[in-house]
């Protein structure tokens, strides 16, 4: 289990296969990864700020939720902050489990939760001017799943 | 106490952490207390139904009490992932 | 939309970043990657017999119905025959779409229909002999999900 | 009409594939026919419930009718992904 918080790239291919490598008997591998989309009028980049501290607890206790209601091998959360450009991985989520259902399930579950409840905040710069995410009704919504 | 602001709330009240002595019981009294001091603390938690707040990096509300909090974070809905 | 039946070993984390990088805007990458796993004796290979021409179709179809269900922007399905080694990827899933939602229910309906609909038919190879390795109950009452 | 075979089915009958004459209205027809004609046909298709078939390639039932039908393949419930 790894949760990582960096301002540094990650590249998700590397990151998946580095994860399946060392998740023998898995059989079953599933990653989520969230890419920064360009926006109307133009995206300079986005700017991600967070709650260091906060930000490794709340998401490793999210790990230790999911490895306590599904049956997985290993867990993997990777989350960006700072800069990013547009096409940039912002996050990934990866999961291994002997059962892709225990698999699927535990890595939406991550990504409904840290989309809710892992303190990052993030604002997109465009030419026109510099603007914060709001978030979603439906973000807090989706949670009502589990 | 340690007070921590993030994002627009960081940028209405202008700066990203202090370390105030109060007496406020609870998160609402302090949002008061704040408020009461300049108008950009009022402007920061004009609704808070709009904000979320951790005592000691747990999420809260602000109902909670502050007996023994050491660190109080305010900030807006959060939009990782 | 890429469907890919092939002898060769395929590298996920490759496939991955190569999908996501054909897909501007999509927002949210879901993959599924189903790995060889070594068995009870010690597996020698797994043997993997396919239906050339019906499989290309049936999952073709079943990207199809992916595609009209849900709003992707592109989907991938790599499958492969032959022999393969513990620890090879067999398979891989992924779908892109500008809703996380979308790309996980997506990829998990696919990974549903692929097991119990597309014509593949493993066989482990131990020490012991060889068998062909049994449909699950619980692979074809996963269908009555979607 | 091109028969094809997969799995163990192909391994109990000891062929992927023939080709054969047939006046067969159903795959159920086809069925008895085969095993009719030799004990490793019998063999295979003992149990029809543990046996899966396609009309040019396309899933169907052993009640299939198969006027028109150019490729029938038999083979056990898919294991694939």
């Amino acid at each position: 289990m790894a949760v990582r918080i960096q301002e540094a790239a990650f590249g998700a291919g590397a990151e998946l296969d580095r994860f399946t490598a060392d998740a023998p008997g898995a059989g079953a591998v599933v990653s989520f990864t969230g890419v920064v989309r360009d926006v109307d009028g133009g995206l300079r980049h986005m700017l991600i700020e967070h709650y260091p501290g906060m930000t490794e607890r709340a998401i490793t206790a999210l790990v230790s939720e999911a490895k306590a209601r599904w049956n997985l091998t290993d867990a993997l959360v990777i989350h960006r902050f700072g800069q990013l450009a547009p096409g940039d991985p912002i996050m990934m989520v990866a999961t291994a489990s002997a059962h892709r259902a225990d698999a699927f399930a535990a890595a939406d579950f991550l990504m409904d939760y840290l989309k809710s409840r892992a303190p990052f905040w993030k604002k997109e710069v465009t030419a026109d001017g510099a603007d914060w995410v709001a978030a979603k009704d439906a973000d807090e919504d989706a949670l009502s799943r589990w | 106490m340690d007070i921590l602001y993030f994002a627009w709330v960081r940028e209405r009240i202008g700066l990203p952490r202090e370390t105030i002595q109060t007496e406020a019981a609870t998160v609402a009294d302090l949002v008061a207390e704040l408020c009461a001091r300049e108008d950009r603390y009022a402007a920061a938690f004009a609704d808070v139904t709009a904000l979320r707040v951790a005592l000691d990096q747990e999420l809260t509300g602000f109902d909670a009490p502050l007996a023994g909090v050491r660190e109080v974070a305010f900030f807006p809905p959060m939009t990782g992932g």
